[in-house]
């Protein structure tokens, strides 16, 4: 086999190798890598107590309950389901009704969500904030700016 | 255009825009820190926070753009032979490391107030961080080897072959659920951000073009004097 | 046919090598057997808490003394010109970095997994995690020998830094780690992450003999 | 059968040899002489297509070198200055890796008989670290009879070498010769052997 044949194999390999290699990721990293689960997804799979996850969502209007100075409960939905959560600490900034949060902790039983570490997660709308109240008096404020 | 794959040529060149190019620098980052600082409204929901973005966003973006630029200069160097390419890659290694450190540092400093946190391991920021000890291993390989030729050739692979965290890095947002919010600015829909904070942000990352662009020429023109009294 | 015959006695010639070699492999495996004792003496005899990290402990020693054993990948054969030897015998570069990753997997990699069950006993690793560590160790260690043999070649003529192999492997082995030990600890879809892994495996595969290839002839050209 | 005409190789900006041609067809030894490094390994190199020459052009039985390649390489045996001999491998297991590597049909009869000639049948079980440097090389030189190319290109064979296997080598040499195939090697000293043809660099 001359040295210039192994090469016009080996580009033919490569190349099936690496069509095949994307394929591969492709179809099987859609929900892999995630860095959060959606309670959604937690409910479909079986809920593991006393195991290290995080839960990803919205705060649900009307749900954000101060318990004492640094204890709060609130409940974390994406529209569809949602998750009662327990958290004691400090809350960053951003979290607030209607915002985007990831929360970090364990099952406590199979309703209850002991969160260790709240992250707010903002979207990637910028708006300056006069003008976000102009929309909201109009009444053409939606989130999907 | 042969000024781009030719050193006597770039030379020449790099010596009538350097002025002119470090000049436009230093006034669009002035006019830029002012829009930044002082023209441009709070965000509805970060608040004065948000100002962070106009020095995260541009360095980011010039951290994948330098490591593009090494990866086409690399494919040029290695499959036409041009060595320009490989003085380009050495040159620029350091300033794409500096720009992701910026990236990273101001993207922590951003991430403290607003999720509540300086770092999380999601997709995005893990591919970051590889990315800029990709950028610290080219630099060094640039300065581990002895023979000139083959130091240039290797640094060359290892960007081809470190070059698959390029779409990793960008798409990381869209593939992944992450902490990291999805990208503002894309080719196929309209930008999610107001016009008002949209110039500041344009203003600072043409700035940042033009600084990265000084430095690449002072280095360049350094690094081909250094390879002719070798 | 002479040419697959060629192949197999390039194996023989690997085969004699090794086993000469053998003590470096046994060093190797002692070394992760030792970090293993000192990761649990430092940490603790709970069985708990290993049951918990053994995987992840398990894998981080794996890839650190395989990267210990890089040094012989290349530069052995590359120091006494048998590299050309074997190039001159119709060998191309970018086939003789096949060959020489598939025999790091067979000598070096495989002795590794050999010690995975004990080494798993010690850490408290459960059978049904095991079952699981393995097959992504047989896929993680693929990747780790076409890793190791683009580092290593990209290494031949870096006389100062030889530690630069190291990091060059462990850099890009991260996402090995990511998906290896999200087998078995994070996420329930078994199969999807194999998918993966050997989705991973075949990109390496690709790559490595044409990096490789690339840095051996630069590294033959300029000795 | 080989070529090469006008051979220039520069590196770095440095010339290291200059319009260089030489002819190798079966029957001929040629001799490349030059003072410590003049550039001798390289230019063999370049004969070798591992390096590439910055000008000239080489070719094998008529077609381009890098159109050729693989015949080339199937017709040829080099000999480097350094040993490829595996040293924790004991002498029979250096000599059995090399019949099977190169596919070679010598049976061990001729091999003994070789040995016995170069005097290294006594160290057959031993490991090739306990030799001495000059049987180290009498092994390497082993290799060309054990490959049975046609072309030999051989890199500084007289190092460490004594007078009577320098003679021995050239009778071998002469043989080949005869043989139709036909031999290059560097030297920095005059080996006193008969050659056909003589290249400074």
């Amino acid at each position: 086999m001359s040295l210039r044949y192994q090469r016009l194999l080996l580009i033919i390999l490569s190349l099936i190798l690496i069509i095949t290699a994307t394929m591969l990721i492709l179809y099987n990293t859609r929900e892999n890598i995630s860095y959060f689960y959606t309670p959604s997804e937690l409910n479909y799979s079986n809920i593991k107590i006393n195991k290290l996850i995080r839960i990803g969502g919205f705060v649900e209007k009307n749900s954000f309950n101060k318990v004492s100075s640094s204890t709060f409960n609130f409940r974390i939905t994406d529209d569809l389901n949602s998750i009662y959560v327990n958290y004691t600490g400090i809350l960053p900034d951003l979290f607030r009704e209607g915002q985007g949060a990831v929360i970090e902790g364990y099952f406590q039983n199979e309703k209850v969500f002991n969160a260790k570490t709240v992250f707010a997660k903002h979207d990637e709308n910028y708006m300056p904030s006069s003008i976000k109240s102009k929309l909201e008096n109009s009444g053409y404020w939606n989130k999907n700016y | 255009m042969r000024f781009l794959i030719n050193s006597k040529r770039f030379n020449v060149f790099a010596d009538i825009i350097f002025k002119p190019v470090l000049v436009l620098s230093i006034v669009l980052l002035i006019v830029g820190l002012i829009f930044a600082f002082f023209l441009s409204p709070d965000d509805y929901q970060q608040g004065s926070t948000v100002r962070i973005m106009y020095v995260h966003v541009p360095s980011a973006w010039l951290s994948l753009m330098t490591y593009l630029i090494m990866t086409v200069y690399s494919i040029i160097a290695l499959a036409f032979r041009m060595p320009f390419g490989f003085i380009v890659n050495t040159a620029v290694a350091p300033i794409g490391a500096i720009f992701t450190l910026v990236c990273i540092i101001s993207g922590s400093l951003w991430g403290k107030p607003m999720w509540g946190t300086w770092w999380v391991w999601d997709a995005r920021l893990t591919s970051v961080a590889v990315l800029f000890i990709i950028y610290l291993i080219i630099i060094f390989i640039n300065i581990s080897f002895e023979n000139v030729r083959v130091r240039e050739k290797i640094a060359a692979i290892f960007i081809l072959v470190g070059s698959i965290n390029l779409p990793i890095i960008k798409f990381s947002v869209d593939w992944w659920n992450t902490l990291h919010q999805p990208a503002t600015i894309s080719k196929l829909s309209k930008p999610s951000i107001d016009p008002s904070m949209m110039t500041p942000l344009i203003i600072m990352t043409i700035a940042f073009i033009f600084i990265g662009i000084t430095i690449a020429i002072l280095r360049i023109k350094t690094e081909i004097i250094t390879r002719e009294n070798i | 046919m002479i040419f697959l015959h060629k192949l197999l006695n390039f194996y023989y010639r690997e085969y004699k090598l090794n086993l000469s070699g053998f003590q470096d492999i046994l060093t190797n495996i002692t070394f992760f057997f030792i970090s293993i004792f000192i990761f649990i003496f430092s940490i603790g005899p709970e069985k708990e808490t290993y049951s918990f990290l053994g995987v992840g402990i398990l894998w981080t020693l794996l890839l650190l003394s395989s990267t210990l054993s890089l040094r012989k990948f290349y530069q052995d054969d590359f120091e006494n010109g048998n590299l050309t030897l074997l190039h001159l015998n119709g060998f191309s570069f970018e086939l003789i970095a096949i060959l020489k990753t598939f025999s790091h997997f067979i000598f070096v990699q495989i002795p590794f997994l050999l010690s995975i069950p004990l080494a798993s006993i010690l850490l408290n690793v459960g059978n049904e995690k095991l079952y699981r560590l393995t097959i992504s160790f047989l896929l993680g260690a693929l990747i780790l020998s076409s890793l190791g043999s683009i580092s290593s070649s990209m290494n031949l003529l870096n006389k100062r830094n030889y530690l630069l192999g190291s990091v060059i492997v462990m850099i890009f082995s991260i996402p090995i780690i990511i998906f290896s030990v999200g087998i078995i600890n994070i996420n329930e879809n078994f199969n999807s992450l194999v998918g993966i892994l050997s989705g991973i495996l075949l990109i390496t595969f690709a790559v490595n003999p044409w990096a490789s290839g690339a840095c051996l002839k630069i590294a033959i050209q300029n000795n | 059968m080989l070529l090469a005409q006008n051979l220039t190789l520069c590196r770095l900006e440095r010339i290291i040899f200059e319009n260089i041609s030489i002819s190798l067809s079966s029957g001929k030894i040629i001799i490349l002489k030059g003072k410590n490094g003049s550039g001798k390994t390289t230019f063999l190199k370049t004969i070798l297509n591992l390096l590439e020459p910055t000008s000239g052009t080489i070719y094998w039985k008529g077609k381009l070198l890098s159109r050729n390649l693989y015949d080339y390489y199937n017709n040829l045996t080099y000999i480097a200055d350094k040993t490829s001999s595996i040293k924790q491998l004991s002498v029979y297991e250096n000599i059995k890796i090399w019949k099977k590597i190169f596919s070679s049909h010598m049976n061990y009869e001729k091999i003994e008989e070789i040995l016995s000639i170069l005097n290294l049948k006594v160290f057959l079980g031993a490991r090739v670290s306990t030799l001495s440097l000059g049987e180290i090389k009498k092994l390497e030189l082993l290799r060309l009879m054990i490959e049975n190319k046609k072309i030999w290109i051989l890199d500084e064979p007289f190092t460490n070498l004594d007078m009577e296997t320098i003679n021995l080598i050239g009778q071998t040499f002469e043989d080949h010769c005869k043989n139709e195939g036909c031999v290059i090697f560097s030297s920095h000293q005059d080996p006193l052997i008969p050659v056909s043809d003589e290249v400074n660099l």
